[in-house]
């Protein structure tokens, strides 16, 4: 059974990978899954500079999903490379990078350190605010976002280049398309969605920082129309987060036309869900007698109508 | 031996009408628990609640280990209804659990309400000990058969004076130190319990240059350091109840 | 215990309404609650036209939440002053009208019959595509909403005008801000975020739409983040809507700065919902010594920052 | 007296791995239900899954109400498990049950599968009737014993011949025309299964100018009426299947 397949210059063994910022380093998962069997690893979000994080509570349950605000806590490049790396090195999977900044710069030096110390891949995580545009995140602006991807690929021409879009968008085709011409090798959607909770006694929201990034089985559907969507749409690679919990759910994604997908929360209720996923997606093409996964890639019948009349 | 295991249901039974005692086996070979360690149990196999619940375990034995679990919300609701026989899903055992130190020392436990799981971890633990136990009323002191084995050093306490002497357990804490001053230095205190309570234990420790440690609490969404949800505010940054804790040296926490 | 609240002229009972699209024309709810007793009502969303709807599959369950394409079947605006109105006007509560078009004239055209039929109040759905622009929607292109709102202000001056808003949007408080601009009376979010689902076993999607709106629990941290936002940027009232389910679920809206609360998908699962609602906030505000709703409103500890970082 | 109310699990067990029957007592006031009606059910009070789920019953007796339930998904997983004296939550009865005519006639009950809850339920109140019963293997043959009093009127097929005739149940219809040719104008079908099979059926009818009725089935959130999820294709435009329905005449329905 052939379950390889290609994200730019990438070729990954299988298309289960995990989501960044759910996996930690990997090694905190080395307790509960063979890390090696995977398609490839997405670590935490690594910025320039150390991060220390939002103050707690930085998570909080809601109905079929959790709210984060970690506050994209990371150890920063430098001691990412040193102290990290190394264990993610000795790994027969492909690492990818997730990484953040707060300019165009910073995601530039922060791709290009990588790319020279090795690293294959980049993911960009461009929901963090543009400082210098009063905040806006990079991800909600179509020219921003165009932009900083082709500052990043004429920096960094080697490495394999993905574009995490937000949620936070009306129009999930244009930004694919942003992504696609501006350079990126493939898409990976979506990051989670803000999102809010309040405690009623004490009237405080139930997270510090307020408001939180919801992930979990209850965005499935949303990330599931847009990763449709994206892929109506581009013909790079798009890589299918949001709610993934088990192999039934992946297939969905890769039926609306992911060619891999990440598990991101998951994680945290079945540790082991990775694997889970990747065995279930193989006793799955066995049962339908399909021997490569690229047989079912895109294989939902119905075609994008960009119709809105819901309700 | 896996840190990702099912259990099956062995015993579960009300204590109060707001805790109950629930006693699993594992049905796959586990790692054995260290005092102050803790599980995470999912208490229903739906999405809604979606995250696995932490507790400390109070004992292990016979393959079985037991936890004291108070009702707050959904998730400690579905699981006060654990029929016996049913499997669940579980994880661990997880986090640095209490030092033990070989030294010749005096161990002050300090729990307040269902803190005394997790102290009683520990209490089987170690040798030369105190215990003192403090809970709302006597209605809320639970588990006393375990712990009366301690005889006079066992100390307990109830706000409103209903069993044991009146008062906070910062109040009892302060007598034992009065009581003590000669080997005071001798004295580690490990506590669990209500964040104010810790508080105030903390707050007493440093004054009178006692060591100690706290078990602390935060929510959680994986239990093994993967997600940076159950950061605490310590003196060398954020660190994770999961991982670095749950048991935090007194003069590490910033409250 | 004063509960009553305003919504521009209209002084509601209490401030529990039904949601459009979930309460039929009230008639099909009599069996279950005292319709009398509800802050006010808002019946299915009505076109000029009669619509016949989208074919089924139209509706499916996903992971605490449902997706619905009804595709906006109703008796069009004639049928609906002649065969539900007159059971409408027998009760004792505030009707509301939500009304949807595909042309800035369909509503101008429909408010006015509304207003001249006595309606007092209309709920605008502008999630539906406008024609005349590439089936566009109205909610998610601010000027094209602020033109069709002030249209159909002029026209109907006397009638209460709520904007419904789109949650497809990146930023909430724009859009808020162009309804209280342009002469909304106040606004109402959210409405369902447009989402997929697909069977696994036979690779089509479970809607005959392909896309559906979801609604439930699963959208209440995202529908009550929007509302905040919204209710800290305007001045006008804000009616939350969005995955509320019970009592606690109404009051997180309400301390998030709603002025009034819509149950939708919460009537299905138990018809009762409404009134249970009503009765949980009454019991609520009891406990909590506290004899006026208004002293529950916009009471949730916290300022907008705006601040995306999640994650 | 309450469409909105609560019910007791009085019994619930295994008719085969794939279908069981629950009998359920509502402990409010409710309404008595008609030949065809249906009611909502909900597998769980977590809101995964949600929304509840739609049953014909099979009879209702001594206040006592009776599902036949087969396993699909989520919900009917949970239910499986429901054990006796547990409280659930329920809606109903709705729709338009079986017309019921008063004349001389006919009555020809057809039944595929789990359908046959529903054609029970009208069997216990029409009179000059016949059963055609049909299931792709013995073992899935269900509630036989509360069939069988029909005696030589009651016709039963598998699809593998391990019980009854062998076939379909369309070819024990155009069987039981052929020997019926001279009262054919009598007859009235009730069918109730498969949608493949009511099909099927439909069309045997109107190529016999034999009047019929066929429940149908569609997904649903409320079941009475507001969400119009349940819309089928008739002639007279979408209906829906919870309150023009399920039950509707042949020759409206567009397949
Ligand atoms: C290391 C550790 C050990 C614990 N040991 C015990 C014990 O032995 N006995 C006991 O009764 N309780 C213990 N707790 C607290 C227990 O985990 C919570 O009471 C429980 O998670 C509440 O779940 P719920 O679904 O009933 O509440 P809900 O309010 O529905 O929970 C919602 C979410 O918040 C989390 N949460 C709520 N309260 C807490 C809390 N205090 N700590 C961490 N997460 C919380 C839940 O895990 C869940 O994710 C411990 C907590 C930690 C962190
Ligand atoms: C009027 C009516 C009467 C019915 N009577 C019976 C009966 O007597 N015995 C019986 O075994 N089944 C009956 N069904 C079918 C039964 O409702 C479904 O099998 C059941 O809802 C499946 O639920 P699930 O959670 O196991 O499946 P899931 O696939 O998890 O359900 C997901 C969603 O789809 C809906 N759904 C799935 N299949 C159907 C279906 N066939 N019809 C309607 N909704 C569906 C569910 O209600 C739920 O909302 C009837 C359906 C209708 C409409
Ligand atoms: C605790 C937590 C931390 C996350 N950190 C990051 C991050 O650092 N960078 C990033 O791009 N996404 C981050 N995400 C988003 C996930 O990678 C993923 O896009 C999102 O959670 C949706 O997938 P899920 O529903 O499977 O969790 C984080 C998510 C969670 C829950
Ligand atoms: C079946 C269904 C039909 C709906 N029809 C309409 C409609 O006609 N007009 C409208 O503005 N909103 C409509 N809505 C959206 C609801 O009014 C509400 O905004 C949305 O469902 C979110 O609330 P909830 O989570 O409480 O359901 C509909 C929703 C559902 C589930
Ligand atoms: S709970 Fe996930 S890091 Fe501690
Ligand atoms: S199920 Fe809601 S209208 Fe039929």
């Amino acid at each position: 059974m052939n379950l390889t397949v290609e994200i730019g210059r990438l070729k990954l063994k299988n298309p289960v990978m995990s989501a960044s910022g759910t996996f930690g380093y990997a090694e905190e998962f080395s307790d509960f899954v063979d890390l090696n069997k995977l398609g490839a690893i997405v670590v935490k979000g690594i910025s320039i500079k150390p991060m220390e994080g939002n103050p707690p509570p930085r998570i909080c349950e809601t109905a079929c999903g959790m709210l984060n605000s970690i506050g994209l806590q990371n150890v920063g490049l430098k001691k990412f490379l040193k102290e990290k790396l190394p264990y993610l090195n000795k790994l027969k999977t492909i690492i990818i990078v997730n990484i953040l900044g707060n300019s165009i710069s910073d995601y530039v030096k922060l791709s290009k350190t990588l790319e020279d110390s090795g690293i294959e891949a980049v993911e960009l995580n461009v929901s963090c605010p543009n400082v210098k545009k009063g905040g806006i995140s990079f991800g909600i602006n179509d020219k921003m976002l165009a932009k900083l991807i082709s500052k990043v690929r004429q920096s960094a021409q080697k490495i394999t280049l993905i574009t995490k879009l937000s949620p936070n968008v009306s129009n999930i085709p244009l930004f694919a398309k942003v992504a696609e011409d501006s350079g990126s090798d493939a898409i990976s959607l979506i990051n989670t969605i803000p999102a809010l909770a309040i405690d009623i006694e004490t009237w405080k929201p139930k997270l510090a920082n307020i408001t939180g990034g919801l992930s979990g089985p209850a965005i499935k559907p949303i990330a599931l129309r847009m990763v449709w969507e994206a892929a109506e749409t581009v013909k790079i690679p798009v890589i299918g987060i949001g709610g993934i919990m088990n192999a039934g759910d992946a297939i969905e994604f890769l039926l609306a036309g992911a060619t891999a997908i990440q598990v991101g929360t998951g994680n945290f209720v079945n540790p082991g869900a990775t694997i889970d996923i990747l065995e279930g997606i193989e006793d799955y093409l066995k049962r339908k007698s399909i021997n490569d996964i690229k047989g079912i890639i895109g294989g939902m019948n119905g075609k994008c109508t960009n119709n809105n009349s819901d309700n | 031996m896996s840190k990702n295991f099912r259990a099956k249901v062995i015993n579960n039974f009300a204590l109060n009408p707001r805790t109950f005692l629930l006693e699993i086996e594992p049905i796959e070979e586990t790692i054995a628990p260290k005092p102050g360690q803790f599980y995470m149990i999912q208490p229903d196999s739906s999405y809604d609640p979606l995250l696995k619940r932490p507790f400390s375990y109070i004992r292990k034995s016979n393959g079985k280990i037991q936890f004291l679990c108070a009702i707050k919300g959904k998730g400690t609701r579905l699981m006060m209804n654990f029929h016996s026989n049913k499997i669940i899903s579980m994880l661990g055992p997880f986090g640095n659990g209490y030092p033990i130190f070989k030294s010749n020392h005096i161990s002050l436990l300090i729990a307040g309400g269902t803190g005394i799981a997790s102290i009683l971890s520990l209490s089987n633990e170690v040798q030369n000990k105190y215990l003192i136990y403090g809970a709302r009323t006597r209605d809320e002191l639970l588990l006393l058969d375990k712990i009366e084995e301690l005889g006079d050093r066992f100390i307990v306490c109830t706000n409103d004076c209903s069993y044991g002497k009146k008062g906070m357990v910062d109040e009892l804490l302060k007598d034992f130190i009065s009581s003590h001053k000669d080997n005071i230095n001798s004295i580690i205190i490990y506590a669990c319990g209500p964040l104010p309570m810790l508080k105030a234990i903390s707050k007493i420790s440093a004054e009178n240059n006692i060591k100690g440690f706290a078990s602390l609490e935060e929510n959680m969404a994986c239990g093994f350091g993967a997600c940076l949800g159950c950061a605490v505010k310590t003196k060398q940054g954020y660190q994770r109840v999961c991982k670095e804790g749950p048991v935090f040296p007194f003069k590490e926490i910033i409250w």
